[in-house]
């Protein structure tokens, strides 16, 4: 097992990568630029280094810095945390060759995963369903009709060359995609100076559902059950949760049976996450994080599993000691992310914490590195801490959930914890009856 | 920075903040300013410091944690003060056992090389941003430094 | 359901009930004394009332002023939490009378366990092994050297009208007891002017094992494993583990089916704790705690049970929805009690707490009323915090422990945080190689 | 006290305690005290407070915590104010529809009965503590008191 292990992150997930460093036995080195010089994750490694001014591209992104202070504190491994160099391929190669552990998957794996467009060709290879689409360009009214037909309406028209929108067209039926076509190459050829245009099905109402997967490289894989984070503001996650409420067993046991398959068949090593768009019982590949999450969470909550730890034990070479057969799923649990921003028009709201206390008691976890006293800087993600609770069921996690955020004090900025509780008291929400447009139809309701 | 086997590089007003906030809790005062040459450091009680971090550790105080000064903090903004640009090891010659770059003294030109940092195998040369001289030398021949670090004096 | 209660304690139990009712949609109704005005329990309560200056047999104790506070809220019924009136049976009697609901035992069973001869007497009748003893007085030297042959070496002497030790003497067989009679008599006689005495088995090295259990009073009766609670000093227990770590998987079941039994016959209906001590692979009784105790948040880690919401669910009259074959224990919990007290000396150190930050992350509980700024009155038990640490395993959970600790910060009092240091990094602790006596002896170490 | 279908006792200053309480966050200070007239309110951030305990309600702010007044806050240390000993329900009259045992204005003698508190079903009769006049009634017919409440102010 490593005997020290360098966290090139900062805030929360670098303290969460910490204390599973502390409870393993491994010393510590926290890198930090100028502006977190006293942050807690910092304050409580075994050592640290300051590695460049606060922008993050001269120090979380800096990688000769980073490596430069694994040479001088003689650091075994590096753990990338999520967000900033976690899925560099580059950087990962970088690391190994420099005779560091790299903890996470091979660099093809991030490389691989990290092109969306070789990702999904990857996922059909590997029998994993994708959103249906046309095979290529539909250049004639016919032939878009003609495809159309195969892939069911309703169906989006996108520029190849495309993205941000551009050439986008949305039709329902064969009279809209007649009229859209032609607006659709000519927007196209507008934006891109090209008009070659295809078409895939165009999900309305899909919840965003993902699997939590740990792979050791060696034919051991297990899946930590889904999380659904379809509960996003333009395309933020806010909240998640685990069982997702849509779920049948049925669906869900197909899911996992699809996740753990392609994990084996990819000989994934580390842990990883596949997402998937849900929509009238189907479930369409998106893309797949070749890293922790922010949500991870709550998958420990109802498996036992810690993911970090069995993350780092896999990087050091052990294999799996966990069988499926082994993992009992149960409760529920939820994620609330506790942002530094305004719950209303969510501007950030970086600044000095007047008063901070954190709920507790059964069924309260709270992973956070700010405290009273501490300012948050504004160069960073705005998310301050993550309130995680469990219950024995839905029901209960639901109440458990009102109480904490009832005792959750954040003083001297604003911060996301009024619009928790505004969720939480939501009907829709409580029902569990919402999908990956709901959120921002939520928040552009009157009140 | 604190680093294991090597020594961090020396930090002059850390101490005297130790004491400031030694005393303010003693005392039972919610500040103190204190000024005295070119240091001027004032410690409040659970809430903001200027000149320092130090103080504002105590609220973690149960873990083991030997002060860590903002990077530019330990007299870094002084006027002529050379800060280490990058993580690395310093080297105040060339080569082992040849004379160095620079003593305490010497009159330098701008541009003049002062000091070594290896970063990544690659030699890093760090040159006098102006002409003056050599006031005092803060770092030893192989210590390891972090980005800020205090290097060297020019007057 | 109920919907309205009022909790008739303070600190951290107090909240524990507030938050346990929250969550089950129960309003609450704080009472307090002038000294607790701004304490957290009070100010999330939905209503509260000052019921007396400090002295808490003016306020806590106060059963007019409680009765009266309970009249005028409305409430339906009473949680008397633990210490102060909650093992009053002439208490939960007037509570009744006054139509409100008593959230505990009936005042039959409170009054039987509290009359600690009767409850003695009680679990031998209900097949509870008791230390041995001889079944009367020892008048004369034959009659006590026959006693001590059957009930075995080392005896103790105690005087019949005793206790607070006079008239105890200690023999390790028959020399030492022929010494000892005539003392222990001389000695009985000065003091209680009586100078029976009787003997009974003296157990050396036992360690202090009790079993938490439920009773809906209907027939239902489940445990939730076994609390070692042999770390005590001077009678005050400072950390709680479960599982012990002294028993075996078949002494366990024993003990496990002796509890439920009695308490089936018992006709039980509440939470309550059956204490034993355990040497030699042998329990004996102690005492019957008939309500809710202060470690009782570690058997709610490993069994997934929320203790308190099955006490009031039990006291509104609906029957335990929960079978043993339900309960899957499962791990290590372990409770860190944090005292406002000097380390060494066990000072009390009441006063304003000018920092606080509580650890946090997987696996961490902390079941606590203090916050930044509040200050710890001097009126009352120096119970200011509860740590509790659940892990997969024993190793696990001291290895998290530690590094909670090592979070933990409370400034401006002392408190038996480095304490609880010394013992996580105990050789002997770590080995779970300790009895009631052990602490005090660890206590006595030169450092 | 805070009770839910029955009006809490009146609590003349807890709207400028509050206001106070904004000023300090909007301010940034540490500390505002403020005297006019008789009162002299003292509040402070994060920490202790004199007068009142409504700031220091402020940490636990997202919970719906109405303002809860230590018993005693309330004026009740004001020399010739007559404090409620119990928890109990007022009843200005010994009947209802017959007149009050006192009204404002009337001079009482020692130990003469100036109101009753029930509790638990028993009428406590609370006396004059000394002569005077009847300045304030603090508490309406039943009311609702807990310990320490004002109930009346003699002059």
């Amino acid at each position: 097992m490593f005997e020290k292990i360098l966290i090139a992150n900062r805030g929360e997930i670098a303290l969460r990568i910490h204390r599973a460093c502390r409870e393993m036995g491994i010393k510590t080195v926290a890198v930090h630029s100028t502006a977190d010089s006293t942050a807690m994750n910092v304050r409580l490694a075994d050592e640290s280094v300051c590695i460049g001014p606060p922008p993050a591209r001269a120090s979380y992104l800096n990688v000769a810095s980073i490596l430069s202070a694994a040479a001088i504190t003689g650091a075994d491994a590096i753990h990338p945390g999520l967000g900033f160099l976690s899925e560099n391929a580059e950087f990962a190669r970088l690391v190994e060759e420099h005779g560091f552990t790299w903890i996470g998957p091979s660099p093809e794996h991030i490389a691989l995963m990290g092109d969306k467009v070789r990702a999904k060709e990857e996922a059909r290879r590997l029998g994993i369903p994708t959103v249906p689409g046309s095979p290529e360009a539909v250049a004639t009214l016919d032939a878009a009709i003609e495809a159309a037909r195969l892939v069911g309406y309703p169906v989006l028209l996108k520029a190849a060359a495309g993205g941000g929108g551009r050439g986008m067209k949305l039709a329902h039926n064969e009279a809209q995609l007649a009229e859209a076509l032609p607006l659709a190459q000519a927007e196209a050829k507008a934006a891109f100076s090209d008009d070659t245009v295809y078409l895939e099905r165009y999900l309305e109402r899909p919840r965003h559902i993902e699997v939590q997967l740990i792979g050791d490289g060696d034919g051991g894989v297990i899946h930590l059950g889904e999380r659904d984070c379809s509960l996003q503001r333009s395309h933020q996650k806010l909240l998640e949760e685990t069982p997702s409420p849509a779920l049948t067993p049925a669906s869900r046991q197909r899911l996992q049976t699809i996740a753990v398959n392609a994990l084996k068949k990819l000989g994934y090593k580390s842990t990883g996450t596949m997402e998937f768009l849900y929509q009238d019982g189907e479930f369409y590949f998106i893309e797949m994080n070749t890293r922790l999450q922010v949500e991870h969470p709550i998958s420990e909550m109802i498996s036992g599993v810690d993911i970090v730890r069995e993350q780092i034990r896999i990087a050091a070479g052990e294999p799996l000691n966990i069988a499926q057969s082994d993992i009992r799923l149960s409760g529920h649990a939820i994620e609330c992310r506790i942002n530094a921003e305004s719950p209303d028009d969510f501007r950030p709201s970086p600044g000095r914490i007047s008063e901070y206390h954190a709920p507790g008691g059964l069924g309260i976890r709270v992973d956070s590195a700010v405290y009273q006293g501490y300012s948050v800087p504004p160069y960073y993600d705005s998310l301050i801490a993550k309130l995680v609770i469990y219950g024995a069921n839905r029901e209960e996690c639901l109440m458990r959930l009102s109480r904490a955020l009832g005792e959750y004090v954040i003083g001297g900025i604003e911060t996301t914890l009024p619009l928790h509780q505004r969720l939480v008291d939501d009907p829709g929400f409580r029902r569990g009856d919402y999908h990956i447009h709901w959120l921002d139809e939520f928040l552009a309701r009157p009140r | 920075m604190r680093i294991g086997n090597r020594r961090p590089p020396p930090v002059p007003d850390a101490e005297l903040i130790r004491s400031l906030a030694a005393l303010l809790d003693e005392t039972g005062l919610s500040e103190i300013e204190y000024e005295s040459g070119g240091t001027r450091i004032r410690v409040a009680k659970g809430g903001t410091v200027v000149a320092a971090a130090a103080p504002a550790l105590a609220p973690i105080g149960p873990a083991p944690t030997p002060a860590t000064l903002p990077a530019g903090a330990n007299g870094a903004d002084h006027a002529g003060m050379v800060t280490s640009p990058m993580v690395g090891v310093v080297y105040l010659a060339a080569q082992p056992g040849t004379p160095p770059f620079v003593r305490i003294g010497d009159t330098v030109t701008e541009g003049q090389t002062l000091l070594i940092i290896e970063a990544m195998k690659v030699m890093n040369q760090i040159r006098a941003p102006q002409a003056g001289r050599v006031a005092q030398i803060l770092v030893a021949d192989a210590d390891a430094v972090e980005y800020g670090a205090a290097l060297m004096l020019i007057e």
